[in-house]
């Protein structure tokens, strides 16, 4: 695909407000710096995004969405990462099986601790999605400036 | 066979995995042959652990195993060292002589009044 | 078959067992058949039919039926009585107004594959044992009816009744289906074909809501397609995104609770083969977390409330080579 | 339509240096709605917040965004700036561009663009902010206590001693628990009863403490505060109120082959018994199983050497139904059952007992009156192996436990040591994989066993123990000297692993807590709430928590009763209004959303609804108990008709702050 020269991907990020958050805020707090095409949406828990918040945001133009929660196992909420897993884990196949490219969605655990692996993982989605190239397959054309 | 080979080949025919021995000597409390042996079974397991097959292989310990597996049934993490034993013996078998025997030495052994399954079961074991 | 149906249905209605007996009657053409709901026994005698047109799931009627005053009498064909437990399970249908008889089910046929096969002015079809004996306007013909089989009766995946308070003739197993081949042939497609593919199939999406407004999984109080609140109601698809979006927010609704009862595609005016979404998320389902059949109990989680501490991880589709 | 007001810090250079504030509070200003902005230095101070609070009142705004640090940070500052001014606190918004925007890029015109995307999503959210106002709800000043062993005892014996009511429901006859079998305690070797029975009547004598011994808790309805409550009293065909305790029924009942529980069957008692001199309440009980007025109506010996008149054979089981505010879980621990190690011959033998069974046999008030004899022939014991890690540090694949059972390092060398010490004359062998001894004082006890008591430790494993003419063979490897060994012992103790209590796991059902794949009642968090299950209301005490000695168990347990005490003191609970609510008009009552509820906040009524014509219809819609629930929005997920929504964090807001991102 022939990638823009100046292409500057919209990444919405979807973080838990008890460890992936917080694991933003430590990166920030450390000054390790990632994109700024990353914008983050503070949510309960991972269990809280639901699957049309990922398609609203590629209908709006987004290029890629991550959702970041605590570690399986380590949930404020006990469970609701193990069942964010399994939805996201049936959306992505969904969207791959309608031909969308299937590095546009990713899930990521990120600890409170994880500052660095936030940043990281920000660092590669968004190369990864640069890389992909804008995002046409999902968007809505009316929502188009 | 390669020599340095000779742990993963334990490992890959008895299905065993050495680490999760917590080297409590239960296999060695419980073996009925204790004192017939060189190596005892729980050695069995950190020496292929450590990757120490040949020695096992030297060692008449091997045949002094009674296969009665008693370690196998005791062992409160699922180690199974007689299974172990039982694969260095393999080892040994194949590294004598690979094949012992070959498909087309065998017309020229054959004998009118030999039952069938006497050959077929003779070719089993000598290829072993 | 018919006869031994419709005796039964006249014995319930007629012995007191139930008020009102949900069976099938002809609609516009004789292979247009539609549910009705039986009050009286003439026009039981008159009216009711059982033949190999009668597709239609009666499970999700049960939802607005089982609410009303008395008992209803509903007839289940094999599959549909998985929509029928399934809502069961979802507490839609109140179990004890409702008297289910189990009936056999040998495949209904796809008016479309006869006339695929070039017969035209067809103006009624006789079943005689393994073959189908047409009456046209140019004459009779004859066609297997293996051959004119709707794709899901093709892959018939249980002749077994999982729930009825009574069954007319024996019961039948669960059967080994080819039903996921399709679903497979289009994973091993490249992205850009598979992308062409749903491109293809969806833009003739005409939002007619059949599907939905068929499906016994789809027994929402209020559909969020039809609540402005939800953000995403939509009347009619604007663009190509839409129509995805509808039937990827659709099919994600239903997976786990989708029976694979097949009737989204048979009613789409637009021949999308939509149960191919469904199939997908059951498919991937038994894969990952096992095999799964909404409807076959009662008990068993359904997989979206359900987890494992060590399920695979989203990764596992980025791995999965090109699907 | 709202008056929204957008609040930029600088957060001195940490903000100002990389984001343009000036330009950033100015093109926020030109959002719809948006009537007031405002840069400042230090928001966060109190010359920020009067800012804040003047603009409040002056522009009438009902909701403000606030562009500054994490809300992990000052998002509670700024609520309770908003509540001063008279703005409802869940009106306020806070866009986070320091952590996540001037501390990780460099570039001002970058920066400045995203924290102005930034603080239009926090906008956009804003706009559909609504006054949330914290549920209420009253706290039941009275605490639960399940199990009164000494975890129960102390944490019972500690909330009464705030000032709060505490029952205690004990499933036997009377408190004391596993303690009360107990011969002596490690390190310190005192005496097990001296310093447990002295609580038993302590919590006795307490006015605010009252024991359902005998009881079981039969249903848990209700939330943190509120909790209701079901408690079984088992019949015990004696009436509690009248009886003395004298003892002259238990000692002329006829019944005497009743299998003694207490001293774990190495002896009779009575079929109407008080199990032990100490007990609390002490009050007889009749064993139905063998009571043979009961089984067969004839006998009533007990009736009439009853003075006080005490005896019921008609007593039925009773139900008591009672409030509580907070409920302790305070289970135990059993030995498990040995059958599955026949190698060890503890069914061939009566000769290989637990170390349960060996406390009995030291126990002055035991089955042997303290003398150790061994079972069979009531012989004194010349040698004795101790085995340990039986059916502890497995591989979970067979009948054993995974885990370490933590005790039986220190009471094997307890008993080793006592052994040795009473009877100098007895050979002491303990079979050992490790030894265990993190504690005060837990390793210098260990090594005085072997030091100056002489007993033999030896690294290895019993392989097989059999019984021989009277002797029991112990085939064992010493894995140091390694060598086999073969010990003609003539008692040998199995340090059983220990598991919760069969009643946690019905228990841990009604109560909704949860627990891990051994039974064992998880914590809030393993590390920070250990006394805590994630539960509001529901506190962990002792065993049922994990393996643990008994200093251990007193800590917790008193642990324990300082956070009911924090949650007794209260009169009412503010909870999280960051809850879900569910739209009844739009509920299907399916069910998938209490299936994913962690706390069990959902429950389900029949409601009528009005319909069109006049008819009325009956539907199942969900009900979320906003003091349980806890605001993580899975069930909103879960939810196909979008009935379910979590309040603060709604479908739409979130949805809203989608859009204004990927403008």
């Amino acid at each position: 695909m022939q990638v823009e020269k100046n292409f500057e991907p919209t990444v919405v990020a979807f973080c838990c407000n008890w460890c992936s958050y917080a694991g933003a805020d430590l990166s920030g707090n450390n000054r390790i710096q990632y994109p700024a095409n990353v914008k983050i949406i503070r949510i309960p828990c991972s269990c809280r995004l639901n699957p049309m918040f990922i398609l609203r945001a590629f209908q709006r133009g987004a290029d890629g969405v991550i959702l970041c929660g605590c570690h399986p196992g380590d949930c404020h909420y006990t469970s609701g990462n193990y069942f964010a897993r399994r939805r996201m884990t049936l959306l992505f196949s969904m969207l791959s099986f309608l031909g969308i490219e299937k590095e546009r969605c990713r899930v990521e655990w990120v600890s409170a601790a994880e500052g660095a692996k936030f940043a990281a993982t920000m660092n590669d989605f968004v190369a990864t999605i640069t890389r992909l190239g804008e995002n046409k397959k999902l968007e809505d054309l009316r929502c188009k400036k | 066979m390669e020599q340095n080979n000779f742990k993963e080949t334990v490992l890959r025919i008895s299905g065993v995995n050495p680490k999760k021995c917590m080297r409590c000597g239960k296999c060695s409390g419980a073996c009925p042959n204790y004192d017939e042996m060189e190596f005892h079974p729980h050695q069995f397991v950190s020496m292929v652990e450590n990757g120490e097959i040949e020695k096992l292989m030297t060692s008449p310990s091997v045949y002094k195993c009674l296969t009665c597996f008693a370690c196998v049934e005791r062992c409160p993490r699922q180690v199974e060292p007689a299974k172990l034993i039982e694969a260095v013996r393999l080892c040994v078998i194949r590294q004598a002589g690979q094949n012992h025997l070959k498909p087309d030495q065998i017309p020229e052994m054959l004998d009118e009044d030999l039952p069938q399954q006497a050959i077929v079961s003779a070719f089993r074991k000598f290829t072993k | 078959m018919q006869e031994v149906i419709k005796q039964k249905a006249i014995e319930l209605l007629s012995s007191g067992k139930a008020d009102r007996v949900l069976g099938w009657k002809e609609g516009e053409f004789f292979y247009d058949i539609t549910p009705a709901v039986f009050t009286d026994v003439k026009e039981i005698e008159e009216k009711f039919v059982y033949n190999a047109f009668c597709g239609p799931n009666f499970s999700k009627y049960l939802v607005a039926e089982s609410r009303k005053d008395g008992k209803i009498a509903v007839f289940l064909k094999p599959c549909d009585t998985y929509s029928f437990q399934q809502l069961l399970k979802e507490h839609r249908i109140l179990r004890d107004k409702v008297y289910a008889v189990g009936i056999p089910c040998d495949g209904m046929v796809d008016i479309e594959k006869i006339r695929q096969k070039k017969i035209k002015g067809i103006t009624g079809v006789t079943e005689a044992g393994e073959v189908l004996q047409i009456d046209t306007i140019y004459g009779k013909k004859e066609v297997a009816k293996k051959d004119v089989l709707a794709e899901r009766c093709e892959n018939c995946k249980s002749k077994k009744h999982v729930v009825y308070d009574e069954l007319i003739g024996e019961e039948g197993d669960v059967l080994d289906s080819h039903r996921f081949d399709l679903v497979e042939k289009i994973e091993a497609m490249s992205e850009e074909e598979r992308f062409a593919f749903w491109q293809n199939e969806l833009s003739r999406c005409i939002r007619c809501n059949a599907c939905r407004n068929v499906c016994p999984a789809c027994t929402c109080e209020k559909c969020v397609f039809d609540n402005p609140a939800s953000g995403i109601d939509q009347k009619a698809a604007a663009d190509s995104f839409e129509e995805k979006m509808f039937h990827i927010i659709r099919a994600f609704h239903v997976a786990g609770r989708c029976t694979d009862c097949g009737e989204c595609s048979r009613v789409c005016p637009q021949n999308i083969p939509l149960h191919l979404l469904n199939r997908k998320f059951i498919k991937d389902i038994n894969e990952f977390y096992g095999e799964y059949q909404a409807g076959a109990d009662m008990e068993t989680r359904a997989p979206l409330t359900d987890y494992q501490t060590d399920d695979c991880e989203p990764s596992v589709i980025l791995t999965k080579g090109d699907q | 339509m709202q008056r929204i007001g957008v609040f930029v810090c600088w957060c001195g250079s940490n903000i100002a240096a990389t984001v343009d504030v000036k330009k950033v509070a100015e093109t926020l200003g030109k959002e719809p709605c948006v009537v007031y902005y405002e840069n400042y230095q230090y928001m966060c101070s109190e010359e920020g917040q009067n800012k804040i609070i003047n603009a409040i009142h002056e522009h009438k705004l009902s909701g403000i965004v606030i562009c500054s640090c994490s809300p992990r940070m000052h998002e509670a500052t700024f609520r309770r700036t908003a509540q001063k001014a008279g703005l409802n606190p869940y009106m306020v918004e806070i866009a986070n561009i320091r952590e996540q925007c001037s501390w990780i890029h460099k570039d001002m015109a970058t920066a400045t663009e995203k924290a102005i995307i930034l603080g239009r999503a926090a906008i956009a959210k804003v706009h559909l902010n609504t006054p949330l106002q914290a549920g209420e709800s009253p706290v039941v000043k009275r605490a639960l206590v399940i199990g009164g062993g000494i975890a129960g005892i102390q944490t019972a014996l500690d909330i009464a001693d705030a000032g709060f009511e505490v029952d205690i429901v004990e499933k036997k006859p009377t408190i004391g628990g596993k303690m009360s079998q107990i011969d002596k305690t490690f390190p310190t070797l005192d005496c097990s009863a001296c310093i447990l029975t002295p609580k038993m009547v302590d919590v006795a004598q307490n006015e605010k403490i009252h024991i359902y011994s005998y009881s079981e808790v039969a249903a848990v309805k209700g939330f943190v505060g509120n909790f209701d409550v079901t408690i079984k009293r088992k019949a015990r065909y004696v009436k509690e109120e009248l009886c003395t305790g004298c003892g002259a029924c238990t000692e002329k009942c006829p019944q005497k082959k009743v299998p003694n529980d207490f001293n774990l069957g190495l002896d009779n008692k009575h079929a109407i018994y008080i199990p032990f001199a100490q007990a609390v309440p002490k009050v007889a009980t009749i064993d139905p199983d063998y009571c043979m007025m009961l089984k067969t109506g004839k006998c009533g010996v007990c009736s009439k050497v009853c003075a006080a008149g005490a005896i019921d054979y008609k007593q039925q089981d009773e139900l008591v139904q009672q409030q509580y505010g907070a409920i302790v879980v305070a289970t135990g621990y059993n030995p498990i059952d040995l059958k599955n190690y026949d190698e060890f011959a503890y069914s061939q033998s009566p000769d290989v007992v637990t170390s349960l069974e060996f406390e009995r046999l030291t126990n002055a008030a035991g089955p042997t009156g303290g003398v150790l004899l061994r079972p069979s022939d009531r012989q004194h014991p010349h040698t004795i192996v101790f085995v340990q890690c039986v059916g502890s540090r497995e591989s979970g694949e067979g009948c054993g436990k995974t885990y370490c059972s933590k005790i039986c390092c220190m009471y094997t060398a307890k008993h080793a040591m006592l052994t040795r010490e009473k009877y100098p004359d007895t050979e002491v062998y303990v079979f050992y994989i490790d030894v265990r001894t993190p504690g005060k004082n837990f390793d210098e006890f260990y090594r005085r066993a072997v030091e100056e008591y002489g007993v033999h430790y030896i690294k290895g494993m019993v392989g097989k123990v059999s019984p021989e003419n009277g002797k029991l063979m112990v085939q064992a490897s010493d894995l140091l000297d390694n060598k086999q060994l073969k010990i003609e012992a003539d008692l040998v103790v199995l340090a059983a692993a220990i598991e919760p209590d069969p009643s946690a796991r019905p228990l841990a059902t009604m109560l909704t807590t949860q627990m891990d794949t051994n039974d064992f009642f998880t914590e809030a968090h393993p590390k920070l709430r250990p006394v805590e299950s994630a539960t509001a209301g529901i506190f962990l005490s002792g065993c049922c928590q994990g393996p643990k000695d008994i200093p251990e168990t007193v800590s917790q347990a008193s642990a324990c009763a300082a956070k009911v005490i924090g949650l007794l003191a209260k009169d009412k609970l503010l909870g999280n209004p960051c809850v879900a609510e569910s739209n009844e008009l739009m509920c299907n009552g399916c069910s998938s959303c209490e299936k994913v509820c962690p706390y069990g906040a959902i429950s389900y009524v029949d409601k009528e609804f009005k319909m069109p014509n006049r008819t009325i219809a009956v539907r199942r819609v969900a009900n979320v108990n906003p003091a349980v629930c806890q605001g993580c929005g899975a069930c909103t997920v879960a939810c196909p008709s979008g009935a379910m929504d979590l309040k603060g964090f709604s479908n739409s807001q979130i949805m809203a702050e989608v859009d204004a991102i990927c403008k």
